[in-house]
C-alpha cells in the first residue's frame, strides 16, 4: 500500500544521534505487525534516489513512528523534517515476528538501533507474557532502551552494565528461563545476529530474527534483497520472505 | 478532446498506450499488481526467462548511486517450465500485453525457449536479451558482437511469428550497427538500453558495493546517454523502437518519443514509485491535450534538428 | 602523524599529491586560480589546445541533467600559439605541475602540436585527447578506432621525451584494449573517462537542449561508469591510470584510486565548487590518517575482489 | 569570491509567483554593481546539480536581496528557504551596467522578470539623472514594479496600461526625451532583447543590455554560456564579458 501524503507529527532526537519520528497514517497503523517495516521516500528530489527502509517502532491510534539513527544523507534528511511535512510512505511491509505460539518469556535481544521494531511487538504481546529485554551497544551512549521492559545491558567497553557483547550476556542469563517457556526475537547487526544464531540452533532456542539488507523496491520486485536460506537452490528476499526468519531459515 | 488517441504500433503488435514496464523490474507483474492497475498500461515485459531456473548472484547486488542504482541480479528466474506453469495463469487475467523477455547462455537456448513460449496465447511478443552485462555466459558476450545478434535474431524468427523485439546493449560504440543488423534479420523492433556497465567500492572495506564486482547501471544518471541511442538508431535505422533509461516522469517518456521511441520501458523507477506507469499514463493525455496531438504515435522521431 | 606522503608518480612524472584538475573544465587557471590555491595541487591540465584557434560550438553548448550535465563545446580553444604566448606564462607562475593536454583533426596535427610545447619548460607531460565527442573531425572517430590510438601515441611518443598520458573514451565495449594500444607504444599513462555520449530534447519545442544535438555526459551520474573502466583496465593492463568521472568530493577521489587510479581529475565539480580541489586535499590526508595510511600511493588498485 | 554561508534574511513572495530573497554578505554587498549576479548553489544535494544564476536586485547596508520568479526545481528550493538557512553563493559576478557617460535620462526597458537588476542600477544611478520605467508583460499580474521609478507599463493583452509589447511602448514614447541625453539598460527575455537591439542601433541609441544564458560555473571555466558577438572569430561569455554588452556588440 502506498500512503502519498503522510503528515509528520513529530521527530525527537530522543538520545544523541537516535530520533523517533511520528506519522499519521491511519491504514498503516491498523495493517502493521510488529517487525514489518515500511519504505520511505525521505524527499521529493532525486537525492537520495532510494526509498529508505525502516521497520514501524509503535503505533498510537492513528500515528505510527519509527525509530532511527543519523547514518547518512536519508535519515539526515528525515530528522530534519518538521510537523506538518508530507512523506511518501509504503508498507506495511513483509512478514513481522510471529508471536502467536506457546511461550511464557519474551527475550528480546537487541544491538544498538536494532531495539527499533521491539516497542510495537511488547506492546502485542499478551499481557501474561513476561518480557525480558537484553540491549547492546559498544558504550553506555548507544544504549536505547526506548520503550523496552525489563532492560538488562551490555555494552563492549564495560560503561555500563555486563562488560561484554548482548550473545555473552544472553548465553550467561538464559539459564534462568525454563528453555521450553521460551522464544527469543532479536534484531541487530549480522555479526551480532550470526552469533545468536550460533548460539539458539546449537542450543534449540526457538529465535526470530530480523535481518537487514540493502534494498531498492521493498516489496519484491527488484530481487535486490537477496540472502542465502537453507533451500540453496533460490535466495530468499529479505524484503517479502522477512525481515524476519526463524534462526535456522537463513544463512548470515 | 476526449478522444486522444494512446495506442501505438510495435511493428504488427499494438499497444493501448505506449507505457511498458521494463524487464526484471516487475517480476512477474504479481506485486506491482497490488499498486498499480496493470491493465491500464501498454504492457509488460516479463523478468527474463531462461530454459531451467537460475539462482542469479549472491548478495549484495544492489547498490544506490546519484540518481541511480547498478544491480547485478544475475538474471536469477524461475526458470521456463515454472514460468508457463504457475505466472502465465497470473499474467493471462491482469490484461494488459504480456511481452516475453528470454535471456538465455546459447543460441539453442534462445530458440527453444522461443518455441516453447509460441504456443501460449497469452504471450504476444518476445523480447531477446542479448544484453545483461551481469552473467558470465551469454549476455555482452552476445550483446557487443554484431555477429551473434545477427545470428540470435536469425534464429529466433524462423521459430516464431510473433513480433521479436531485440533489446540492445549501450556498452558498444555504435548501436546502430546492431540495430541495423536486428532489422536484417527479421526483427520486428528494437529496445534500447539495457544497464550501463558500472561499479562502486566501499571506501573502508575496499570492497565493491555489489558481490559481482560490476553491475548494471540505471535510473534517471542514465537518461542522456539513453536518449542519444534511440536517436542514434532512429536516424540510421528503419525499425520501431523502444526507448528505456532513466524514465522517471511522463516528461521524460515524451522526451524519448521525440527522439524516436514507439513506446517506453518503465524500469527502476517502479521501485521508486510503483503506480508511475499509471500517473505517467494520465499526464500523456494531458500533454497531448495541451499541445493539441490527437495520436500519441505521431510524437516519434518528431525532433526537429 | 604529520608525515603523510601524498605525493603520486604517473611514469616518471612526480605529483605532490593525486589531484589534478580536468582539461576543459578550468579553462588556463587563471579564473579558477581566484578561488582555489592553485599551488597545492597535483596538476592542472589545460583545456584541449589545437593547432589554429578553434571557435568551438555555437550555443547552447550546456545542458543539466540528473545529477550530470550535457557539454559540447566542441573543443573551443585560443590555438597553439596564443597559449605558448599569453598562457604558459601565467601557468608557470602558479607553480603547479602543468600537463598540456592536446586535440586534434589529424595525426600530423596531434605530432605538430606535442613538437612545439615540447620545448616549453613548464610543460611537464601531455595528455592526448582522442575522444572528445563534441567534434566532427577527430574526437571519436579517433577514440573508437584502436588502429588510430595505436598511431597517434606511437607517433607523439617518437616527437617528445615527456611523459604522455591517453585519455580514453568510454564509449567503447572495451576500453582495455585502447589502454593495451596505449601501452604497447610507449604510453606512460592512459587518462579515463572522457565524456559519455548523451542528449536532452525540449519537449515543447522538439529541439535538442544543445544545440550539437549531443553532447559529452560527465558528473557524478557517470561515476559508475568511470569506475568500471578504470577497474576494467587495471585489472587487465599494467600501465598507470589516471581516474576522471564525477569526482564530487575525497571519498569519489579514494574510490577511484581504490579501482587502479594513481592520480585523479576533477572535472564539473570545478562548476559547482571552485575550491574543490583544495579540499579534498585536505580531506585526503585525514582519511590517511583516520585509515592509518602513510603513502597515498599504496590506495591505488587496493581493490579486495 | 564564494561565500560559504550567507544567511539568509527572509523570502518574501512580493506577488504571485515573484520572490524576493535576501542574503546576509557584506562582501558581496560592499563590491557588487548594477547589473552583476551570483551563482547560487540552492541546496547542498546533487538536485539540482549546478548552481542558479540570479542578478543582484539590491543592496542595503550588508544584505543583498535577488528577485526571481518561480520556474523550476531551483528557484523553487530558494522559495522555500527560511530565516537563518545558510546558502552558498558566488558572487559578485560578470560585466554590470556602465552607467559613468554623460546622460540625462536613463530608460530603462525590462519584460517580466528582467526587471531585478534594475532597483541596485537605480539606487546607484547620481540623483539628478531622471529615471523612466518601461517595463512589460504578457498580462497586468506580470508586471514587476518593485523598486522602480516612473514606470510607464505595457500588457500584451491591454489589461493595464499601453496594448503591446514593453518595445512597441518604448518606441512611441522616445520622442519625449532629448536622444543624445538618453541611455537605455534593459533586461528581458531575448525576443524582447533582439527587438530593442535593433530599434536602437538604427535610431542609433546608446543602449546596454543584460542577457541570459544556461550557466554551469558562471565565472568563465566551461565556456557554457557562450554568445556571438561582432568579432566572428570567438565567441563572447555571458558569465564573463556579460552578462551586460552594449546592444550592438552582441548577436542575439
Ligand atoms: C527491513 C529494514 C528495516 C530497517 N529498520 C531500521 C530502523 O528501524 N531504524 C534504523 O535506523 N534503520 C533501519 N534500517 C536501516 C536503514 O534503512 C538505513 O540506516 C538507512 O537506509 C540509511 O539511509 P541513509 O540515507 O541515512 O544512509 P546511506 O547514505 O544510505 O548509508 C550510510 C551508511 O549506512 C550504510 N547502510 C545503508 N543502508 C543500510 C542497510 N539497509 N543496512 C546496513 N547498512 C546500511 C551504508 O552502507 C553507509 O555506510 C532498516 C533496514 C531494513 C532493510
Ligand atoms: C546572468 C543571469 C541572471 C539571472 N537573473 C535572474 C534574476 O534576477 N531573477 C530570475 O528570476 N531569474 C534570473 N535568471 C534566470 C535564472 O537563472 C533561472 O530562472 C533559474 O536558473 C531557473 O532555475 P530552476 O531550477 O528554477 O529552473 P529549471 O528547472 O532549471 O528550468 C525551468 C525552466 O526555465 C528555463 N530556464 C532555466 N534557466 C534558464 C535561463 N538561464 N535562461 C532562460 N531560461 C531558463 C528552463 O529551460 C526550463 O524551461 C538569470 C539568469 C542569468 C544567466
Ligand atoms: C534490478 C534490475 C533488474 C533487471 N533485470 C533485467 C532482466 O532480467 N532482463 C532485462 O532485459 N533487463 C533487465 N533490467 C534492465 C531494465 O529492463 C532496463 O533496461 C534498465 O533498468 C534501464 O531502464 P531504467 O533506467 O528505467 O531502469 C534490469 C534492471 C534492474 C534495475
Ligand atoms: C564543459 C566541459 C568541457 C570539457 N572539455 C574538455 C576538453 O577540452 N578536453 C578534454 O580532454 N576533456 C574535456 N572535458 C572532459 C573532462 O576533462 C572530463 O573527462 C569529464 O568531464 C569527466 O569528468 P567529470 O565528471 O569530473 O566532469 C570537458 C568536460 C566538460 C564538462
Ligand atoms: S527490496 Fe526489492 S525485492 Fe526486496
Ligand atoms: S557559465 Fe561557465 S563560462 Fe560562463
Amino acid at each position: 500500500m502506498i500512503e502519498k501524503n503522510c503528515k509528520v507529527v513529530e521527530v525527537n532526537e530522543i538520545q544523541t544521534g537516535i530520533f523517533i519520528l511520528k506519522v499519521k497514517s491511519s491504514q498503516i497503523a491498523a495493517d502493521v505487525k510488529p517487525g514489518q517495516f515500511c519504505n520511505i521516500k525521505v524527499n521529493d528530489s532525486l537525492t537520495p534516489f532510494l526509498r529508505r527502509p525502516f521497520s514501524v517502532c509503535d503505533v498510537d491510534e492513528d500515528i505510527i513512528s519509527f525509530q532511527f539513527n543519523l547514518v547518512g544523507e536519508g535519515t539526515r534528511l528525515l530528522s530534519q523534517k518538521k510537523k506538518g511535512d508530507l512523506l511518501n510512505i509504503i508498507g506495511p511491509l513483509g512478514v513481522g515476528f510471529n508471536y502467536s505460539g506457546n511461550f511464557e518469556n519474551a527475550i528480546i535481544v537487541a544491538g544498538g538501533i536494532g531495539a527499533a521494531p521491539f516497542p510495537l511487538l511488547i506492546k502485542n504481546l499478551s499481557k501474561d507474557i513476561n518480557v525480558i529485554s537484553f540491549i547492546g551497544g559498544r558504550s553506555k551512549k548507544d544504549l536505547i532502551k526506548y520503550k523496552l521492559k525489563n532492560v538488562i545491558v551490555s555494552t563492549d567497553d564495560g560503561s555500563e552494565g555486563f562488560n561484554g557483547n548482548v550473545i555473552q550476556l544472553l548465553e550467561s542469563e538464559i539459564h534462568k528461563y525454563d528453555k521450553l517457556n521460551i522464544k527469543i526475537f532479536a534484531c541487530g547487526p549480522n555479526a551480532m545476529l550470526r552469533a545468536l544464531s550460533k548460539f539458539t540452533i546449537e542450543n534449540k532456542f526457538d529465535c526470530e530474527i530480523s535481518t537487514e539488507s540493502v534494498m531498492a523496491c521493498g516489496f519484491g520486485i527488484c530481487q535486490g534483497c537477496n540472502i542465502e536460506g537453507i533451500n540453496s537452490e533460490r535466495f530468499l528476499l529479505v524484503c517479502k520472505d522477512g525481515p524476519v526468519f526463524k534462526a535456522e531459515d537463513v544463512k548470515l | 478532446m476526449n478522444s486522444i488517441d494512446l495506442s501505438v504500433k510495435i511493428g504488427s503488435l499494438t499497444l493501448q498506450n505506449p507505457i511498458l514496464l521494463a524487464s526484471g523490474t516487475v517480476g512477474y507483474g504479481s506485486e506491482i499488481s497490488e499498486y498499480a492497475d496493470l491493465s491500464k498500461i501498454g504492457g509488460i515485459v516479463t523478468k527474463s526467462i531462461s530454459l531451467n531456473p537460475r539462482k542469479g548472484n549472491p548478495p549484495p547486488r544492489i547498490a544506490e548511486t546519484s540518481s541511480g542504482m547498478l544491480n547485478a541480479i544475475g538474471l536469477a528466474n524461475v526458470g521456463l517450465e515454472e514460468f508457463i506453469k504457475t505466472k502465465i495463469p497470473f499474467l493471462k487475467d491482469i490484461g494488459s500485453t504480456l511481452i516475453c523477455n528470454i535471456a538465455a547462455s546459447s543460441i539453442e537456448e534462445y530458440v527453444e525457449c522461443t518455441k516453447a513460449l509460441n504456443y501460449e496465447d497469452t504471450v504476444k511478443a518476445f523480447e531477446i536479451n542479448v544484453s545483461c552485462p551481469n552473467v558470465k555466459d551469454g549476455g555482452l558476450i552476445f550483446g557487443n558482437d554484431v555477429k551473434y545478434v545477427r545470428t540470435i535474431t536469425e534464429k529466433v524468427r524462423a521459430a516464431t511469428d510473433k513480433p521479436i523485439i531485440i533489446k540492445l546493449s549501450p556498452n558498444t560504440a555504435s548501436i546502430k550497427e546492431f540495430a541495423q543488423a536486428a532489422k536484417d534479420e527479421g526483427a520486428d523492433a528494437v529496445s534500447a538500453i539495457n544497464t550501463l556497465v558500472g561499479t562502486a567500492f566501499n571506501i573502508y572495506t575496499k570492497k565493491p558495493k555489489i558481490k559481482n564486482i560490476t553491475g548494471g547501471l540505471s535510473g534517471a544518471a542514465i537518461k542522456p546517454v539513453a536518449l542519444a541511442k534511440v536517436l542514434e538508431i532512429s536516424r540510421n535505422v528503419d525499425i520501431p523502437i523502444i526507448g528505456i533509461g532513466g524514465i522517471m516522469n511522463w516528461q521524460d517518456a515524451v522526451e524519448f518519443m521525440i527522439c524516436g521511441a514507439s513506446a517506453v520501458q518503465l524500469g527502476t523507477v517502479n521501485f521508486i514509485n510503483p503506480n508511475a506507469c499509471v500517473e505517467i499514463i494520465e499526464d500523456l493525455k494531458k500533454y497531448c491535450i495541451e499541445t493539441k496531438l490527437e495520436k500519441i504515435s505521431k510524437l516519434t522521431a518528431s525532433y526537429l534538428i
